[in-house]
């Protein structure tokens, strides 16, 4: 019998790569969404985002309805934060149709706007570290603030997370002097939130371990890829629509934009912490000096509101990114085409660069970083 | 600063160009480009040192039915110089078999998805798109279903308050009539 | 089990020795199954009622004051709770891995020493044999994970087994440390050698530095080998939803959950023999008095180490599976090494103050050696501008 | 001073901290024990509508005009009008429906309504076991008297009733400027020229 000459059993042994999806039902899609992964053992060759399973067809219902009847379903695009796609609506609708917001009005947008960035980075780090592991503690904290501002919220517009709150040309309710004192206690207690988070979080080895050189966005591709929001600027990119289109009375305050330099997950963690320290600078300069005056443009008529034919494309700085409303008016009461560009949609295009490579604990992280929400996913 | 229409017709010979106002609030006219120079228009909006649109922050699919073309509308921004929106607009034939555009995709990676979602909700075919398949509906789904003429499956499931098409239908097909539907109502 | 044959012997004289024996048999086994399964139904009110209370909330107080009755409510449910099994799994093995996965915790507590002579078995070679028994719950593990026929289990499977087994190598290393000091493998000798000294504390091997470094090792590998945070890979939930125990329901999760605290509290006993000093605590010693204070120093120590589980499982996030991998080979098991050197230099250094330098010295350059080539988590310099 | 494990143990503290806290500082507990304890709703909040009436539940401000019905975007109102055995409509709602399972309380209706009949509740128990029927408010689960209002919304409702006052008011005075003038019309032609 002659002896088989020795073979090296790496090169004969055939593995099978794994393909999981990590399913519409899963504890860490942040919603229904699903990921074909497949998997070499642990780590990642390939991932496809699959959405879709929570699509309404929101652009549709709005060409049905009147201009002020999908203002509601804003709150339910991104649901986190209720407030700043509502005032992505009514931004694009004023441009559209040209009306004057009265100065008060601009002051309440900013804070109702600012006070929902501050809730939606505080559960969004929350969630990031109850991915890396950390059983529920850092997001319950993140809750705990959260709740405050989403009494504040049921206080002034009559629900927490559905507000319904902005009118085209300015708010809906005025801010009484008992509700203008519970927004300043709000925002003096926040930053003792974030230090103790920090504290907990911030230097933690364990966070570092997992966090850092992990989901690494490049400059380039982030730009080429449409991403926006603390996604892109944690890789770099200068942007923040705040100071660039100056819309509101953002050109009148002054705040920075942090902007990071690698671009990881540990980088995408700490600019959302930076930016709220920014937006209490932002609350607190907004509260300190608020004009009186009135709360909405007297010209806009609640029924049979009617816009000149003619398209348009109005864009707001939303915790997520830039939140977009393209709308086309034929002059009739009800919107000839209602588009919305959803940050979370777009940013998931580079999931898949991010994710290969990494292991399937990285890829359910950098999922994390990235801040999704499946209702304005789907739309 | 953003190109005239005079400075990219010199850049891309042949292109035909039209500007198409908006409401003068907005202020926000659109560059209306032929489908052939589409591509050409873009590399040169992105690689220009002048313009560099190398953001491509929306993309919009719009049906005009009673025009009979579709529209695909895309918004450039400018990371580095920061300024304002260009908006290209090129139109497709509503047909199906003639509704092509060319995919922007190899010039701006962002609009892979986007693009995907108006070729499954309009139906618009973009060419030399890397993975064009259904992003939001189901594979199965055979229709477009943000089209102007798509008319939704008839399934009346229960709805004690029906309104005008739901209500006919109920009555045509017999549906399930919730008793107040049936109090009887004389038109004003 | 000869001290309680005695006790027995001596009081029922008229009760013929065949039936002393069979009883002297019964009594720890009773006492093994009736204190630790009791001591596991605690200890999961008291971690939902910590981790609660960590998180600003509540733990479950509806069920009985305070929420006491929470754990038979809890057992009541999952008796009540259907057990699927999945049309392809393999029946039997599916069956059989949460039977096995108990088995092991519960054996180690066989040479754990409650009180002065009250240990289960005297085993001359108790230290060998806990460490031994632990390691078996690994096959149960990979058995549940391969016979559900689910990638997530079998994903989690492999990570369980990979974890396990590499953080028993540094964990035995840190037992030899003890044994080389102690001289003997027998814990209820090891104990009897930490007594002594100032108020039985003083002569704990905790205070030895090589005991300190020991004690740390079998923390870790505590942690390690119980699943528990931050090495809960196996069952991570937001990567894995539940790991190897995916497809288990009813009863056969409530002995898997059974079994990994079992685990994790056999492995608090032995760490709190090897180097807390087992019983020995102020008051304690021989006859009835002495061995119930003993008892009780015994479970306060135990208690102790169960809510360090409990704080870290509140604080601290999970590792990666490599990052664990690299933990143990590349920083516990040098340390572990290291550490039998120094018990070498401390037994053979007569003179207490040269032996404390001589060991304490060796153990900080090799720290640092091994933190230095291992410098992986630190937080980079990272510069953020405000644009 | 930076040892390796800072980061954790600080981690450590913070959580401790927060474990001993939550014994003595009330934001360290932050749970309400719903069934027993119950967070007070701000005035504002809102949940379902539900219809006004005066006087008594037969005669509800609401006149079945149904703008709410056309301006409602999820279209969950059904509103047929009353009429009297000749046909003539009366200005009364016979039947009224508003689906719960529907509606999302975006209280559209409450701002396009013409006679300030229909407001917002802050009941938010409304859970009901039937899919179908139960969750269907017709005509006299939505009744609710004024008095209710005030007592949920004093600031809301005082103002509206300030408002619908005046309006009496102002209509009251224009009837009776009106009478008036139409009295004096019929004096002065019998007594000729009155100065």
């Amino acid at each position: 019998m002659i002896a088989e000459p020795l073979i090296n059993s790496a090169d004969t042994i055939t593995t099978k790569t794994l393909e999981i999806s990590i399913g519409p039902q899963h504890p860490s899609t942040h919603g229904v969404f699903r990921m074909d992964v497949v998997l070499d053992g642990e780590v990642v060759r390939a991932l496809k985002p699959v959405v879709g399973y929570l699509h309404r067809n929101h652009e549709q219902l709005a060409e049905k309805i009147s201009w002020l009847g999908s203002m509601p379903y804003t709150d339910r695009l991104d649901y986190f934060n209720s407030m700043s796609n509502n005032w992505a609506y009514a931004l694009a609708v004023e441009k559209l149709a040209g009306i004057k917001v009265p100065e008060r009005a601009e002051c309440i947008r900013v804070i109702m706007a600012e006070l929902s960035r501050l809730q939606n980075h505080a559960s969004a780090i929350g969630f990031l570290l109850q991915d890396c592991g950390a059983w529920g503690t850092p997001l319950l904290y993140a809750f705990k603030e959260r709740e405050k501002i989403l009494d504040f919220f049921e206080t002034v517009s009559g629900s927490r997370m559905m507000c319904n709150y902005f009118r085209f040309g300015g708010v809906r309710v005025d801010l009484n002097d008992a509700m203008l004192a519970m927004a300043r206690k709000i925002v003096a207690e926040f930053p003792k939130f974030l230090d103790e988070f920090e504290k907990l979080m911030t230097t933690n080895e364990v966070v570092l371990a997992r966090c850092q050189r992990v989901g690494i966005l490049p400059r380039e591709l982030a730009i080429a890829g449409s991403v926006s929001g603390p996604v892109a600027r944690a890789s770099g990119v200068e942007y923040d629509i705040r100071k660039v289109d100056k819309y509101g009375i953002y050109d009148r305050l002054e705040f920075g934009v942090p902007v990071g330099r690698i671009g990881d997950v540990y980088d995408r963690y700490y600019i959302r912490v930076l930016e709220m320290r920014e937006s209490v600078k932002i609350l607190q300069q907004v509260l300190r000096d608020i004009p009186a005056g009135p709360v909405q443009a007297v010209e806009v008529k609640l029924r049979g509101f009617k816009i000149p034919a003619g398209d348009g494309y109005g864009r707001v700085e939303g915790p997520k990114g830039e939140l977009g409303f393209y709308l086309v008016s034929e002059g009739g009461p009800k919107p000839y085409r209602y588009h919305i560009r959803p940050p979370s949609f777009i940013n998931l295009t580079v999931l898949e660069d991010m994710c290969v490579g990494h292991k399937v604990a990285d890829a359910i992280i950098i999922l994390g970083s990235i801040d999704i929400v499946l209702g304005e996913v789907d739309r | 600063m953003i190109p005239t229409s005079e400075q990219l017709c010199a850049a891309v010979p042949g292109v035909v160009i039209e500007i198409v106002p908006s409401t003068l609030a907005a202020a926000q006219p659109a560059m209306l480009v032929d489908r052939e120079h589409l591509v050409a228009v873009a590399r040169y909006l992105k690689n220009e040192p002048s313009c560099q649109f190398e953001f491509c922050s929306c993309v919009t699919g719009v049906d005009y039915l009673a025009k009979g073309f579709i529209e695909v509308v895309y918004h450039l921004y400018s990371v580095a110089l920061k300024h304002g929106p260009v908006i290209l607009k090129v139109r497709a034939p509503r047909e199906l078999d003639q509704c092509h555009v060319p995919s922007l995709t190899p010039v701006w990676r962002g609009c892979e998805f986007q693009e995907r979602e108006v070729f499954d909700l309009y139906g618009v075919k973009f060419d030399g798109h890397p993975d064009l398949r259904r992003i939001l509906m189901w594979n199965e789904f055979t229709d477009h279903p943000m089209r102007k003429d798509y008319v939704p499956p008839a399934d009346y499931e229960w709805e004690p308050t029906p309104h005008d098409e739901v209500l006919k239908r109920a009555k045509a097909d017999g549906g399930i009539m919730p008793p107040s539907a049936l109090a009887t109502e004389v038109k004003k | 089990m000869e001290t309680i044959y005695q006790i027995l012997h001596t009081t029922f004289a008229n009760v013929p020795a065949w039936a002393v024996q069979i009883a002297a048999f019964l009594i720890p086994i009773a006492f093994i199954f009736g204190v630790y399964p009791a001591i596991f139904a605690l200890t999961t009110l008291v971690e939902r009622k910590a981790l609660g209370r960590i998180q600003n909330r509540y733990g479950p107080n509806r069920v009985g004051i305070f929420g006491i009755l929470q754990p038979l409510a809890d057992g009541l449910k999952i008796l009540l709770k259907e057990d699927i099994v999945p049309r392809v799994a393999d029946k039997f093995t599916h069956f059989l891995a949460p039977v096995l996965i108990v088995i092991p915790g519960l054996l180690v507590y066989l040479v754990v020493p409650v009180a002065p002579g009250m240990v289960a078995v005297d085993l001359k070679i108790g230290v060998l044999f806990a460490l031994a028994v632990g390691t078996m719950s690994v096959i149960a593990l990979f058995m549940a994970g391969w016979a559900s026929r689910n990638k997530f289990s079998v994903l989690g499977a492999v990570r369980a087994v990979a974890q396990v087994v590499s953080y028993e190598v540094p964990t035995v290393m840190a037992g030899v440390a003890v044994i080389m000091a102690a001289g003997t493998l027998s814990t209820l000798t090891i104990v009897q050698r930490q007594g002594g000294g100032l108020l039985n504390i003083s002569n704990w091997y905790v205070f030895r530095p090589w005991g300190l470094v020991g004690f740390a090792l079998f923390i870790i590998g505590g942690l390690a080998e119980s699943a528990r945070c931050p090495f809960d890979l196996p069952e991570a939930e937001s990567e894995l939803i539940g790991g190897y125990h995916t497809e288990y329901s009813g009863f056969k999760f409530a002995l898997f959950q059974m079994g990994e605290y079992l685990a994790g509290m056999a492995m608090a006993g032995v760490t709190v023999t090897l180097f807390l000093g087992g019983y020995m605590g102020p008051g304690s010693g021989p006859g009835l008095a002495g061995g119930l204070i003993s008892m009780l120093w015994f479970f306060v120590k135990l208690a102790g180490m169960i809510g360090l589980n409990i704080w870290i499982r509140g604080t601290w996030p999970r590792l990666r599976v490599d990052q664990l991998m690299g933990f143990a080979w590349k920083v516990l098991l040098p340390l572990a090494l290291v550490n039998i050197v120094a018990v070498g230099f401390w037994h053979f250094l007569t003179p207490r103050p040269l032996a404390w330098i001589i060991t304490t010295g060796w153990l900080v350059i090799w720290f640092l050696v091994l933190t230095k080539c291992n410098a992986s988590a630190k937080l980079e310099k990272r510069e953020y501008r405000y644009v | 001073m930076n040892y390796p494990g800072k980061g954790l143990v600080e981690g450590l503290a913070i959580t401790a901290r927060n474990f001993v806290g939550s014994y003595f500082y009330k934001d360290r507990l932050t749970t309400v024990q719903y069934p027993e304890e119950r967070v007070q709703t701000p005035e504002n909040s809102r949940t379902f509508p539900f219809l006004v009436f005066d006087e008594s539940p037969d005669k509800p401000r609401c006149t079945a005009c149904k703008i709410c019905e056309v301006e409602c975007p999820p279209k969950c109102i059904y509103i047929v009008m009353d009429r009297d055995d000749k046909g003539k409509p009366l200005q009364r709602p016979k039947v009224f429906d508003i689906d719960i399972s529907v509606c999302m309380q975006c209280q559209i209706c409450v701002e396009v309504c013409p006679f300030e009949s229909i407001k917002m509740d802050n009941d938010y128990e409304k859970s009901r076991y039937g899919r179908f029927n139960d969750l269907v408010q017709r005509l006299p689960d939505l009744l609710k008297s004024n008095a209710y209002y005030n007592k949920i919304k004093p600031a809301e409702a005082a103002e509206v009733d300030a408002k619908l006052k005046a309006e009496a008011e102002a209509k009251a005075a224009k009837k009776a400027a009106a009478a008036a003038a139409a009295a004096k019309a019929t004096a002065v032609p019998p007594a000729g020229s009155v100065t």
